[in-house]
């Protein structure tokens, strides 16, 4: 019923780190002056592997309604092979974005009438130095670039923050060379 | 034990920490078991007590029998409970303080024996005693996992209990805690010597079993309370053991029968009425079961 | 300082502030992450309190009753069928007048399973002697623990932290976390009137007659009777206390007020939505969208279910036309038990307005929007057709 | 309301004899120590005390005689069937007169 909220959708498997890609966009978000910002994970079993999905909302207001997204502004898709498995433009809106982790090249792809924009967040996260397959924090990056909605220095120290104990200055160069790299398409 | 200075009659100490006049039954094992053991423990002391024959003698509101600080729990969660006064003490600035959970067989072998396991598991700082007079007595006589078999309660009124007793002390000793005994209340010296060990070996989870005549529950005239106690010891059917850090030892009476004649079980079957219904067969698997256990006692 | 965390999170930083000093703990989803979170604050130092990983929920209430009565802050936190296992210790916490907090990340009971939220498992446990809060948002489940442990500790009586299992439990959004200073100003340490010591021994929870009696004194004690009775007044009484603490958390901190029913838009209202949890702020969003086409409509979340506030109830509900009472939870066979209290606490006004009942949400079932606002349509519109049969929203029979 | 207001009610027990009355009253038969025969009173010196050790209800004293408590005492007989020199012998409640009870 609220128009004015920005609908991001993160995709991605259990374990992978979506829910703390979606929280560290989030933070940012809050610190850019969104004071609505409300994330809820897939509610249930999560189990490591199968697809799950995040859902965050912002907004300049307060959130009210903590039902699921269904019409999203923005999905994010941390692995481009969840394609195959799950229909990621499920509800999103005209000329809605979709930033996808992907070694594949941006032509490679057709969603239409949504925009594209594309990283191979995996290999720029293991040129930063973290091990295989950890590609969260690159793919916010990715979403920093194509979204514009968080600076890439907020991005940074919240990055820096969340991952305060666990390789900081690697999370946050993978965010960095992603964000560099990010190709962003028309629609 | 045979290390430690063993206390004797005149050695005990006179303090009572039990008054008289409580509502135990005339000649109540658990009498001599509760008294002695409180004695051992001094006051010093916390206890927690589920619902058993031990909330009657312990008091009605507003009187109470003991003169220790004493929480009553519900039935399955003695061990658990004594686990959250030991982390109060600890968080008091009280940590020195004995903690002992004292529970019947019902409330520790069927019940509550998951907070039991747990609590030993996690090798809480408590004395866990069970005063085991092998049935639900506080209720009128019940069967219990560790009422022995063939012996008639009111849930086995007509063929007896079909299943061997329940040997609690060994699964708890499969926790591999630091201290686990039996007694007798027919041996309170023994028993307190035990609880005595027990509270010096503060830090974790020590269990002690107790062997407690009952004679309304049992069927015997309550003068027999130490008298019938003695025999279930001489017979061999209930041993004096401890268990310290692993090594088993047997105690006192039933270390002085390893190698010597036994008093055949079926004396003291014949002084009780729960036994009355004994078969000649059982009666010889039991004895069966005895001397096969005592052959592998070496002295 | 604000952070973005789960509301899991909420509650374990209001535990951690609240310096409390035992904490029992046993995982069941969606309260789990809770306690995961306690269990780090303890580990790291953070919070210096004994973490006991028990076995089972029924021990988990077991150790906060002991060490409640050996005089330390007491905390537990669980779900659905661990709060339904409780069940007997629950009732022995509030006879015994422990001032524990238990937390509970509400979730549908079994049969079928279900990990997902309704209301069924705290409205089941209504009737314990138990003080029960209900939040709407992470910030309120956070100052709630706080406002709950000062509670407990001056009424004697336990407290259930009550929050919607995932839609807050799991959701991460922003709250304020004040200083421990401020924090330890507004909650002083526990300190019991009574509790287990051997320099005072006394004896807990006696099997009590049906009867008075006297004691060793010659003043006569209580029987079982006005032990419950008083357990009563004072659940009564502490109405008061919620509201003074209210009043004192609100001048500490700057956030409160409406302690028993959160308002919005309900002035110059004539229909009021009534419903306890996450759901009253969903419907904030519907009241706005029914106001931009002319009704007049508002809605108020309880915030406390246990004791029943009727006055305050009341007088929020009178004034208005009707009042559809949205819930997550039923006493089967009859109704919707917060309808029902709903209904009792009007009797005695001079003007009653129509009450409805509408059944939502059960085992996660998700509330869309649209549902609630068509629940709403529909019972303004319907007024005389529907009864005291519970409406369901969003069936698929 | 104050904090201890809140709390007044709450089983909790103190510590006192008799919380079953003088459960004296349930004894049908008398413990009688014949002091000629008990082995400490004979002897002046503390030995046995069986009669101490054993009683359930803490009614026999450890003293140069022992003696018995017989508000409280239940009449059980574990005493006189404990005792190494048969010193006490259970008489019938019924031969005593009421002065002497």
């Amino acid at each position: 019923m609220r128009q004015d909220i920005i609908e991001i959708r993160w995709h991605g498997r259990g374990g992978q780190g979506a829910i703390t890609a979606a929280k560290i966009v989030a933070n940012a978000a809050f610190k850019s002056g969104y004071n609505g910002v409300v994330m809820a994970p897939t509610f249930g079993t999560e189990r490591r592997g199968a697809p799950v999905y995040t859902s965050l909302k912002i907004a300049r207001e307060k959130i009210y309604d903590l039902s699921p997204i269904a019409t999203p502004d923005m999905v994010v898709v941390l692995d481009h092979t969840l394609l195959e498995e799950v229909d990621v433009t499920h509800g999103l809106k005209e000329g809605g974005q979709i930033i996808l982790n992907t070694p594949k090249s941006i032509d490679s792809y057709d969603f239409g009438a949504h925009r594209l924009s594309v990283a191979d967040v995996t290999a720029y996260a293991l040129e930063a130095g973290l091990a295989p397959g950890i590609v969260n924090t690159g793919v916010i990056g990715a979403f920093a670039k194509a979204t514009g909605l968080v600076s890439r220095e907020l991005l940074r120290e919240a990055i820096r923050h969340e991952f305060s104990a666990m390789k900081p200055e690697e999370n946050a160069r993978a965010a960095a060379l992603t964000y560099d790299r990010t190709v962003i398409g028309g629609a | 034990m045979d290390n430690d200075k063993k206390t004797t009659v005149l050695t005990l100490t006179d303090e009572e920490i039990v008054n008289p006049g409580n509502r135990a039954c005339s000649g109540c094992g658990l009498g001599i078991v509760y008294r002695t053991a409180l004695k051992a423990l001094g006051k010093d002391t916390v206890l927690a007590v589920p619902p058993s024959c031990l909330t009657v003698l312990q008091g009605l509101y507003p009187v109470a029998s003991t003169k220790l600080p004493c929480v009553n729990v519900t039935f399955a969660s003695t061990a658990a409970a004594a686990t959250g006064v030991r982390a109060a003490l600890r968080a008091t600035g009280r940590d020195h303080l004995n903690v002992v959970a004292f529970a019947g067989d019902g409330g520790t072998g069927d019940i509550g024996i998951q907070a039991l396991s747990g609590a030993c598991e996690r090798g809480e700082d408590i004395i866990y005693i069970c005063y085991d007079n092998e049935a639900y007595m506080n209720t009128g006589v019940q069967r219990s996992g560790t009422t022995p078999k063939g012996v008639m309660t009111t849930t086995t009124p007509i063929k007896g209990k079909l299943q061997h007793k329940k040997d609690v002390p060994s699964i708890i000793a499969a926790h591999g805690i630091d201290y686990v005994a039996t007694a007798s209340a027919a041996y309170p010296l023994d028993l307190y010597d035990k609880v005595k060990k027990a509270a010096s070996m503060k830090g974790g989870t020590r269990y002690i079993h107790v062997h407690t005549p009952c004679p309304s529950g049992w069927g015997f005239a309550p003068q027999y309370t130490v008298h019938i106690g003695k025999l279930g010891v001489t017979t061999g059917l209930f041993d004096l053991y401890e268990i310290v850090k692993g090594e088993f030892s047997l105690t006192g009476e039933s270390a002085k029968r390893v190698g010597k004649e036994r008093t055949p079980v079926e004396e003291y079957f014949k002084t009780q009425r729960r036994f009355r219904s004994l078969s000649q067969e059982l009666t010889d698997e039991m004895q069966g079961m005895i001397d096969a256990k005592w052959a592998n006692y070496t002295a | 300082m604000h952070v973005i965390e789960s509301g899991n999170v909420a509650a374990a930083t209001g535990v951690k502030l609240a310096r409390v000093q035992v904490i029992a703990a046993y995982p069941i989803t969606p309260q789990t992450p809770l306690t995961e979170k306690l269990s780090e604050f303890v580990e790291s130092d953070e919070l210096s309190a004994e973490y006991i990983p028990v076995e089972s929920e029924h021990s988990a209430m077991a150790v906060c009753i002991a060490s409640s009565t050996t005089g330390a802050r007491s905390f537990t936190a669980t779900s659905a069928n661990g709060l339904l296992y409780m069940n007997e210790q629950l009732h022995w916490a509030a006879g015994a007048r422990l001032p524990i907090v238990m937390c509970v990340a509400n979730r549908g009971v079994g049969a079928p399973w279900t990990v997902w939220n309704d209301h069924q498992d705290t409205v089941s446990q209504r009737d314990l002697g138990w003080i029960q809060l209900y939040c709407s948002d992470h910030q309120q489940i956070h100052d709630t623990v706080l406002k709950a442990f000062k509670l407990a500790e001056t009424v004697s009586i336990p407290v259930m932290v009550c929050y919607d299992g995932y839609l807050l439990s799991h959701t991460y959004m922003p709250f304020d976390v004040p200083e421990q200073a401020q924090v330890d100003a507004f909650l002083p340490p526990f300190k019991p009137t009574h509790f287990l010591n051997p320099e005072e021994p006394r004896n807990f929870n006696t099997v009590t007659l049906p009867d008075v009696r006297p004691d060793l004194h010659g003043n006569t004690a209580p029987g079982y009777m006005e032990i419950r009775k008083t357990l009563h007044s004072d659940l009564r009484a502490a109405l008061t206390e919620i509201e003074k603490i209210d009043g004192e958390f609100g001048e500490a901190f700057g956030r409160g007020g409406d302690p028993f029913v959160e308002p919005y838009r309900c002035e110059d209202a004539d229909y009021v939505a009534f419903c306890m949890g996450s759901l009253s702020y969903q419907l904030r969003d519907v009241v706005d969208a029914m106001r931009e086409e002319g009704t007049k409509i508002g809605v108020i979340g309880l915030k406390v279910y246990r004791p029943f506030p009727d006055a305050a109830v009341r007088d929020a509900l009178t004034a208005h036309k009707g009042v559809i009472v949205f819930e997550k939870a039923l006493s089967y066979g009859n109704q919707g038990a917060l309808y029902a209290d709903v209904k009792s606490a009007l009797y005695s006004a001079e003007t009653r307005p129509f009450v409805h009942n509408y059944i939502v949400g059960l085992g996660g079932r998700e509330i869309k929007t649209h549902h609630l606002y068509d629940a709403l349509t529909e019972s303004i519109k319907n007024e005389a057709a529907i009864g005291d049969e519970p409406q369901w929203v969003g069936l698929k029979l | 309301m104050s904090k201890e207001e809140f709390c007044s009610m709450i089983s909790v027990s103190e510590p006192g004899p008799g919380d079953g009355g003088n459960t004296g009253s349930w004894r049908v038969v008398r413990p009688v120590i014949d002091l000629e025969k008990c082995i400490p009173a004979k002897t002046g010196k503390p030995s046995c005390f069986n009669c101490w050790l054993y009683c359930p209800d803490a009614v026999v004293t450890k003293t140069l005689p022992p003696t018995i408590d017989y508000t409280y005492c239940k009449g059980c007989g574990i005493c006189a069937e404990e005792c190494p020199a048969g010193a006490i012998t259970m008489v019938d409640e019924a031969s005593f007169t009421k002065e002497e009870k």
